[in-house]
This record gives C-alpha cells, structure tokens and sequence, in this order.
C-alpha cells in the first residue's frame, strides 16, 4: 500500500467560494467521470477502440488547476488527457468524436484517445510518450518568453515520467532560462503496475525538483480546493516572471491503468481507501454542510451532465468517417 | 495441443530462465503488472525479484544497464515495452552495444538481448504503432531477428542468448493470439526460410506481415519467404526462389522509403538481375503516421489484396 | 571571391538572422565558444546570448524545445553538434516533429530547422562518424536535406526556414574547406540536379560524396546527380538520366544494408527497369563501426577508386 | 570567473603518507602530465589524429582515486581517460600505441585516443559519448550485484554530463537498486566552452545527487591527499555493500578542451589562476617542506617518467599497421 494518505482524513471543512464557483468546480469534476464513465462503456461496445486511459478519480486537478489558466496559456498533457482537453474548452461533441475515430473529432479523428488537440484551446495535445510533453513544454514557454507575452505554459505529467531523461533535462533548462511553466506533476502513486516506491529511490516529488532550485508545491489532489488555491498562486507566479514553478498534486486513480490492466499490482483494499477521498462526493459532501447544495440540485447537474454527454455520444455516432483518399493529408503542408 | 503465439514467448521466456541462470528479464512492467502483454506472466512469482526486475521509465539507462550487465558476465534479457519507446535508448544499442567489440579491438563482447514488439493494427495511432526494423537492421555489429511464427516465438530468444553478439529480438502484437505447435524447440538466427512453396513470384517478407502473405500467395502462387533474420540477410534462399519464379514482390509492414524491402530490392537488383523477367514491386506501409480510426490503419498497412494486386501486376 | 563551406553555413545563418526576427540558434556550444566547428563564430557577439543560445548537454530537451518553439511561433534552428548525438534526440524528432501535423488533424505544424553536422574521414573513431542519415529519410512528416555545395550550404537554411514543415539539415565537416561562390543566393529544397552531365553511366549521390563522385566521372564519363533532398525524393532526374545511360550507381557514405542507396536501387527498379542494361550498383561504407586509423578509415568509406573500379565492372 | 576555488589557498599542510606512498602519487601524476605533454606534441607532428582531450591539471583526481580501487574492480571512463587508462595499470606502450593507431594499441588501434579499452584491467573504456558511460556502470554495477561479488564499479564522467537524461535515470537506477557504483564526477567547471554556470540551474552538484538518496561527498579535487582519502572511503562503502556513492572532484583542466578550441569562453587570468593550484607542484612542494622530496629526487622521478614515455614513443612508432583485410573483424564475433 501506497503509504502516503493512508490515513490522511477525506477533505473538508469549508469552501471558500462564492456558491457560482463551486458549482462549476462540481460541474466539471462532473463532466469528466461521466464522459470517461460513458468511455468505458463505448470501449466495451467496441466504438472506441485503440488504448483508452481514465481518469476517473483525479478530477479535481484538472477542475481545479485548468480555470487558473487564462485563454492565451498553454496547454500540455499526457494520453491520460481527456479531462483536461474537456475543462480546457474543447467540447464534449469533438472530443467523443475523436475517440470514435470521426472526422468532426478534435484531431479530426487521426489521434484517438491519447491525442486530442485544440489549436483554438491552446490545448497542444495529447502525447503517448511518456515525458514526451515535457520538452515540447520547455519550448513553447521559450517563445513565449522570447515573444514577451505574459503567457503561462501549464505541462501536465505522471509521476512515471519523473525517472525519464526528459524530466531532468527538461527541468533544468526550465530553471536555468527562467521559463514561464508551471509543472503539474499528477502524482497517482502507480505508473501502469510500477508503483513509486519500486520506481523512484526518492519519492519526495518536489525534493527532485528542489535540486533544480525550482520553488516546489505539494498538495492534495483530491481536494479540489486545495488543488484550485495552490494552482492560482502557482500560475500567478508564473505569469509574473518569476520562473517556473513545480506543483505535485497527490492523486490516485480508481480505474485500471487502460483497459488491458488485470490490475494484479494493488490491492482492493487500498482502492477503497483512495475511493473515500473521491473528489467529487467529498466535494459535494462540503457544499452540502454549508448549505451550497441539495441533494437535489446535485441530481440536476448530473442530469445536465449525463445529457450533454448524450448528446456527444449522437454527435459521435452521426459523425463521418474521412474518406480513405485523405489517408495521406497533413503529412506534409501543402 | 496448440499454444498461442504469446504463450510460445512465455515458454521460450521460461526456458532460457531454467537453461541458465545468469539469465534474467528486465523491462517496464514486466513483473508485478504481469508483463505488458502479458508475456511474462508468472514469472515474477517463479522467479523473483532479482530475475524478473521492473524497472522505471528510464529506456536509456536501463537498455544501457542491460548492456552493461551483459558485458559484466550476465545474460539480460531486457524488454523494452515497444519499439516506439527504443528511440530513447538507440544511443546506448548503437554506440555501446553494436560497436564495443570492434571498437575495442575485440577484447569485449556484449551479448545482451533486447525484445521489443512492433508493428500497427490496433488502433493505437501514431506514436504507437512505429515499425522501425529498418532503423536496426542499418547498423553494424547487431543482430536483428523478427519473430513470426510459433517456432521463431519460442525459439528466438534461446537461439539470441547462445549468440554473443547483441540480439535484438522483434515481437509482434498482431500475432499473440497465432495459434500452433512448437514444432522445432530450437531454430537457428541464420537463416531466411521458404514457408510456401510456389511457382509464379517470390513474395519476401517478415513478422506479422508473413501470413498475410501466405494467404495472398494462395492466389497467386507465390513462393513465400520469411527473412527471419533483418541482419546480416540471408539472401540465398531469395536468390533461389527468384531463379525459379524470375519475379519478387516484398511485404514489409515499414513506412516505404528506406524499409527492408528496399534493402532487399536492392540485394536482389545486385545479385539476381538477369534472372528478372519484371520490375521488382513491394508492398509497404503507406508514408503516414498510423492514424487512429480503424479504415485509415487499414489502408496505411500492405492488405492480402494489396499483396494480390501487385504480384497480379507484376504476372501481368 | 570565393568563400568556404564553412563561411557559406555562417552566411546562410546570418542571412537568416536578419530576413526574420524570430529566427534564433539553439544549441551546445553555438555561442560563446565559436560553435563547435566555427560556423556561428561571431554570431553571440552580434545576436546576442537570447539568438544564439548555449544548450546544456540535454539533446533531447533542447531539442524538443526547438521543436516546441516552433510549435509557439517562433523559427528555431536547432543544432545539434553531429548527428550521433541526435540519437538521444530521435524520440522529439519523430514523436513530436514528424507527426504532430497529421495526428493533431492539420491544426499544428513544427516549423523547427535542425541541423547536424555528419559522416566520417576525419579519424574521430566509431562514435563520432556516423552517418545516419538513412534512418531521418525513413520518417514521413520530416524533409531531410544534404548540403553538399556552396550553394546549398549557403542557402538550404533559408530554404527550411520558408519550409512549414520540419526539416533536417545534414552537413558535412568533411566539406568544410571546400572553397567556391555562392551562385545561387536562394535554392529550393525540392530538387535533385544534375551535377555533371555525363553518357555512360548514371551516378547519384548526396553530400560529401559528391566531390569523390564527379571526380570518377571523369574517368568514366559519368553522369552525376546530388540527391540534395534525401525525403521526399526527387527522382525525376535519375529516371531521366537512366533513360540515357542505362545503367546507374550509387554513391552513399552510409552503411551499405538500409542505406540511401538501397532506396534509390528500388525505386530505379520499381520505376526504370526496363531501361537498365546492367544491374544497379552501390559504393557504400563498409559495414563496420568506423575504426580510427587513417588506412582502416578510407579503406571504409566509398572512395574515388572504389566508384571508379565499380563503373568499369557495370561497363563491362 | 568560477565562483569555487577563486580565492581557495591552494593545497598545503603535511602528507600523512608514508615516503613510498606519496612518491607514487606523486610519480602517477608526472606520467600523466608528461604522457600528455608529449601526446600534444605528437598531435602537432600529425602522428596522434582525430579528437585529443588532454587532462593536464586534473592528474590528482586519477592519481588519487584510482589506488583506491582493487584489481577486481571496474573502472568506466569518458574521452579524456588517458590518466584513467594509465593509472589503472595500461601501459604507456599500448596507450600510445593506440594514439597512433598501431595494431599493438590497448583498442589494437581501432580506438584511437577517446576509446581506450583493457579487458585485464577491467577498463571499460573510453566512450565518446558525453554520460554514455553512466548505464554501462550502472549494469556493470548489476552485474556485480547478481553474481554476489564485492566489486566496486568506478564511473567518471564531467560536469557537462549532468545535465543529460543519462544521468538522471542512471543515478536513479543505482540508488534504488541499491548498486555498487562510485560515481566520480569530475567538475572542471567547463563543458567545453559551456560553464556550469551556463548549463546548470544547480550548481552544486552534491545537491543534485543527493536528491536521489545517495550519499555524497565533495572534495578538492587539486590535492591528491584530499582525493585519495575520498575515494578511499567512498569505495569501502561502496565495497561494504552501502549502495552507491557520489564523489564531486573539483578540478580544473588547463589545456584545451580538445586541439580543435580557440578557448573563447574563459579569461587567462581564470587559468593562470587555477594553476597556481596545479597539483603536481603543490604536492612536490609538500613534499620537500616535510623532506620527504628533494628537488633532485624530483628531477630524477621526472628523467624517469620521461624515459617511459619516450619508450611509449618508440614503441608506438615500431608497431604495425593493421592490415587493411582486417577491416571487418571484431564486428560480430565469429
Ligand atoms: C517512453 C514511454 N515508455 C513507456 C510507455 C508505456 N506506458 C504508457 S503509460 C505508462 C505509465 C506512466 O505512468 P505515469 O507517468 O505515472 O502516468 P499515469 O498513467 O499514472 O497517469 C507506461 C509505462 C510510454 N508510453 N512511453
Ligand atoms: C551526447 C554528446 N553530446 C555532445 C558531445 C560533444 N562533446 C564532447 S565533450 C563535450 C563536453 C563535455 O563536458 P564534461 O562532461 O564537463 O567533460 P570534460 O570535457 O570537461 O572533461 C561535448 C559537448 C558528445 N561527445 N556527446
Ligand atoms: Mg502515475
Ligand atoms: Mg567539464
């Protein structure tokens, strides 16, 4: 067992938002688990095919960290992205529509599960190598630094990707040329089987960074909350100049790895655990205490919700297939 | 009984592991999770730890201490999950494993054995679905095989352990659930091998591309050779066959230019000219990164009709 | 006035520099030490350390970062110091680079300028001659060029930069003292050319095996062709002079088996066989790590003997 | 300027070795110097070809840290191993042999200067990849480990390979496999023209290191006597079964980084500087102010060490050619 948070309580106490704020922060916790829950779904009925990874579990980082962003940031993720294109603006319609494989999809229906892409977003994907975006990070935060535009560059990673190369070196050219990032490190304790004590001889996520002299973060990934505040002062760091900055958000996912994982590497147990600190009932839970929310407005975001995902789902389902001829469009600019 | 392709990898796996014991599997996931592919299922339960060692993300350094063990006395096997990720660890496999022992005069030897899977037809797009056995089969000092049979499922990876020069061992996901015997419990690394007998054309080929080959030859009688081995070639058995059939199309599930089939082209064009009644043709991956949606893979990949089509243009 | 190779680089990076503002070097050693083989020397003085920026030894992230620069608008040239190294920086170049405009939909594109300086004939030893670019030619999504002229050496930069897609420029330290004009200011890097016109036999080539061509031309009144793009290939000349001469070697300073040439010989075969009157033939590297010793080094790499003998035997 | 060091006195104060101990170190400091000195030379008579990186002002990291390996040990170097391959118990003969390219070389000529190999030595090389050596320890180090051996793998490397992915992973690698490796960093402050103020957002290396879990030990890597007593204690831990280690050797190289460098990148005061902390005539000096050395034991040391390299010289010139019907050997064994 994982032996951080083993004990740590669920998080509560109150939400210090205006009540528009933390519905929104629901909502899209929300809209994640039930897009990716629908996903499962549509895997198992063979329309969405490929590597599917969820991220059911982790919602609070994505809703929390994505609305410290301004529209001219940057966005990078990983192939575990679906929450973050979605909290990032990209619709519901385009998203189920690349995992269908359809041309009204986000890549037009070329990239799949792993790689969404919004060029209007910002969102620059999407990327199965693992600390494959780390690098492309450094470079967008280059030309922003070089353009002069205030522009924040949010890279999203595992902590699988922390033993790579291209985590060091992609580390060290960020501090060393001051670079507008911010680091958001989505600590989930396992990458596939290989859990960070058996992969990493100092799982003190923010210790590595440190070494870099890079100003660190941790907090509570499951709490969105804490998740928001932390990454509003890293963001406004960023975006004062100050260099980058590194955010470990301790997270867990409930599901399996993708949906070939046997899961032999953990045990139910533990996963119970993690469950009770479910982003979204413990949420929910918070804003119930303080009168924020019924029971019954919560049903009707969820109905709200489920419809939109619905309504992705049909867009998907009415979607087009590109014809075979374009197979070798966008290789190469015209 | 029959067994699965992926099942014949286990047992090769499982042999080599009671055939010697300075053998052991390295990779990401190859032992709590239960391998990747479930290949070495098991293993870590029978063997431990020590033997059967996950390793973090880190290609290069653990393809690099893959090397570094072969040549301190141990016989690794390690396992990198896919050949898309082996880019990262190119520089310790060409600069370290493939030149050492020239390099050094000949006093060092690296015999480690590296296993990848490879090849597209799964939907897992672009950066899943990387063929690169042309990149490997480039360099000096390598040897690079490609299993796709049972036998060679099985075989290979005993055959690379008694080879000591560096092995790099191509798997392919398309096969795992090939079924058939274990026919011959020990293949050489050496040799190309004629897998159809035929009239009409030499269709060459290797890996997941060759049943589709078999199938395609049914049409055409076609004479179908599996290389086996991508280096050093064994190109007598392609000169045979073209001697006989005076025609060749090669099927490689690599991007066109630069693929094996070039390279076999070329070999032939050298050694087998005048034996030609026609053009030599191949069927290759289109030049596209693999896109995700299930016709567009389709498309991109050499098809039983492609294979068709152009031996039936080269019939004329 | 003639200038140097290396100067024509130099020119070609300045010409940059002062046409667009976006334009910047990236790279290990570029600015304050002169660039490794002095091709940016001057440039940290007159660009500033923003321009021309020293890179620590990361050549996957620095790369990666040129690439992601382009990504976010601006014109990086990235250098990185030979093209051994660039195998550390491979997964960025294809991953990222050669894919994002086909996997993202069209909606991105990496405009990135990569340099890298290649080959052997300088005794550098097994590590440091390499010659890869066989395996860059392989990848759709990249443009991969070699300079082997003034001209090219001057212009090809400027002609990436205009280029929206990524491009890999090969240079060649072999070249460096190799004086003549800049002819043409601006060229395109579309085309291959004829280099010396020729009857008897065909030869095609690339790079600093260019010069060791047209010098055995003259023996064997060769026609002579500079690829000058190595992806996508311009073939039209070739076929053209095939027409001609009916018979055709290639000259490539890669390893024989996977090399350049083996993909020219294909696609001669493939489109041009029944104008051969000869098979095809190809002077390579020997297929060995390059050891250092002058005799064992040339006696490694294509020589002009080597493509001269090799002529004589296809004239029969 | 480097920051380190500018101001440090050099090395002093009495050596705590008895006569014989010293005199050897002192001893394997001169033939590198003079091996190199002379390698120079040859450089400019066009006998010695290729890439050359002299190590000239850094002898004391070898001459100290090498003695304290044992014959079973394994020793990984980079590009500028001459000192490493010497003190290591290669002869001058067949290091020399090499730089010529003669078939009697230590590679049989193949190597040249950047790729010197004893298998008897347990020398492993010379590699011209800059952290190239780092996973190839790192197995060596596994190896030993597997086999139960108490074998200590010894890696060199420069500063400038800090910042590669390669050492990040390999660093990792052997911290949580717990391998017997001493990692010997060899900071002579420049990679190439690159000062690690320009390459590093860390500076302090030992901090990088230790980020890992390792223990770590810096040392001035100018006196013999501080690197000695070091790497003595870094390898019995080593030995001792206590995981890896990691030594920072602060250094300087006086010369060039390789025959091919204009040195545009450091002022000439920095060097002459640094040499007035040169390590051989500040431990001479030691040595004759506790009377352990007179300066005619010196010049008699030296005539010595001068006679070798001169032999070195000879025997290179006298050695072979490899025939060129040879060229394919080794490339696959047969
Ligand atoms: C370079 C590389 N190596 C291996 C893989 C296979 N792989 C895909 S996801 C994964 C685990 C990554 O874990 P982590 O970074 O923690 O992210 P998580 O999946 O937990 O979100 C692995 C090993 C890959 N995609 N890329
Ligand atoms: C991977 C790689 N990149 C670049 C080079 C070119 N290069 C050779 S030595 C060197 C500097 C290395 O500096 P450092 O590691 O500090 O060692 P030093 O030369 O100072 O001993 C560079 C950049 C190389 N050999 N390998
Ligand atoms: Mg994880
Ligand atoms: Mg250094």
């Amino acid at each position: 067992m994982s032996a951080r948070f083993e004990i740590a309580p669920p998080p509560s106490g109150p939400v210090p938002y205006p009540r528009e704020l933390s519905i929104k922060l629901l909502t899209d916790m929300l809209r994640i688990r039930r897009l990716e829950e629908k996903c499962a779904e549509l895997y198992g009925a063979g329309k969405i095919r490929g590597f599917l990874h969820l991220y059911i579990g982790e919602e609070a980082v994505a809703a929390g960290s994505l609305p410290a962003l301004a529209p001219e940031d940057n966005v990078v993720a990983t192939y575990r992205e679906h929450g973050h294109a979605l909290l990032r603006g990209v619709s519901m319609n385009a998203i189920m529509a690349e995992m269908f494989g359809k041309r009204e999809g986000c890549s037009r229906g070329r990239g799949g599960s792993m790689h969404l892409f919004d060029a209007a977003a910002r969102f620059f994907g999407g990327n199965a190598i693992v600390g494959g975006g780390l690098p492309l990070a450094v470079g967008l935060a280059l030309a922003s630094q070089m353009q002069k535009r205030k522009r924040v560059t949010a890279c999203y990673f595992g902590e699988g990707a922390v033993a790579e190369g291209a985590f060091h070196e992609s580390m060290n050219l960020a501090q060393l040329w001051h670079l507008p990032v911010a680091w958001f490190l989505e600590n989930n304790h396992y990458a596939m089987g290989t859990s960070v004590e058996r992969s990493e001889s100092q799982t003190d996520f923010c210790i590595k960074a440190a070494a870099f002299g890079m100003p660190t973060l941790k907090v509570d990934g499951m709490d969105v909350v804490a998740v928001h505040e932390v990454a509003k002062r890293a963001c406004a760091q960023v975006r004062a100049g100050e260099g980058p900055v590194f955010v470990e958000f301790n997270t867990y996912r409930f599901r399996a790895h993708s949906m070939f994982d046997a899961e032999l590497y953990r045990d139910k147990a533990e996963v119970e655990l993690w469950k009770t600190r479910g982003p979204i009932h413990t949420f929910s839970a918070r804003l119930k205490d303080q009168g924020d929310l019924t029971e019954e407005q919560f049903l009707e975001i969820d109905r709200a919700v489920m419809a939109e995902v619905q309504r992705a789902v049909d867009f998907a389902e009415a979607g087009a297939w590109e014809p075979v001829e374009h197979l070798l469009k966008d290789v190469y600019a015209p | 009984m029959t067994i699965t392709y992926r099942e014949a990898l286990r047992q090769g796996l499982y042999d080599a592991f009671e055939k010697d014991e300075r053998v052991f599997l390295m990779g990401e996931d190859v032992g709590k999770y239960g391998g990747t592919y479930a290949v070495s299922k098991g293993m870590l339960e029978r063997y431990g730890p020590e033997r059967v060692r996950d390793a973090p993300l880190s290609e290069l350094a653990f393809v690099g201490a893959g090397i570094g063990a072969a040549i301190g006395g141990m016989r690794p096997i390690v396992e990198v999950m896919t050949v898309n990720f082996s880019m990262l660890a190119l520089d310790q496999i060409v600069n370290t494993a493939a030149m050492l022992r020239h390099m050094s005069g000949g006093q060092f030897e690296a015999p480690v054995v590296i296993r990848m899977s490879t090849g597209a037809g799964r939907q897992l797009a672009a950066q899943h679905s990387n063929t690169l056995e042309a990149w490997y089969a480039h360099v000096p000092g390598l040897k690079v095989v490609a299993a796709a049979t049972i036998d060679d499922a099985h075989g290979m990876v005993l055959a690379a352990l008694d080879d000591p020069n560096p092995v790099v061992i191509f798997e392919y996901p398309a096969l795992f659930e090939l079924r058939g015997d274990v026919v011959h419990p020990s293949v050489d690394i050496a040799t190309a091998k004629v897998m159809r007998p035929g009239n009409k054309v030499t269709l060459v080929t290797y890996g997941a591309c060759l049943h589709k080959t078999l199938e395609a030859a049914e049409a055409v009688d076609g004479e179908v050779i599996d290389l086996r081995v991508l280096r050093p070639l064994d190109m007598a058995p392609v000169f045979e066959s073209v001697r006989k059939t005076r025609r060749a199309i090669i099927v490689d599930e690599g991007w066109r230019s630069g693929s094996i089939a070039a390279e076999i082209m070329a070999r032939i064009v050298e050694g087998a000219f005048y034996e030609l009644d026609a053009p030599l043709a191949r069927v290759c991956r289109e030049e596209v990164p693999i896109p995700y949606p299930k016709h567009l893979e389709e498309a991109a990949l050499p098809q039983v009709e492609k294979i068709v089509a152009a031996a039936k243009e080269l019939l004329g």
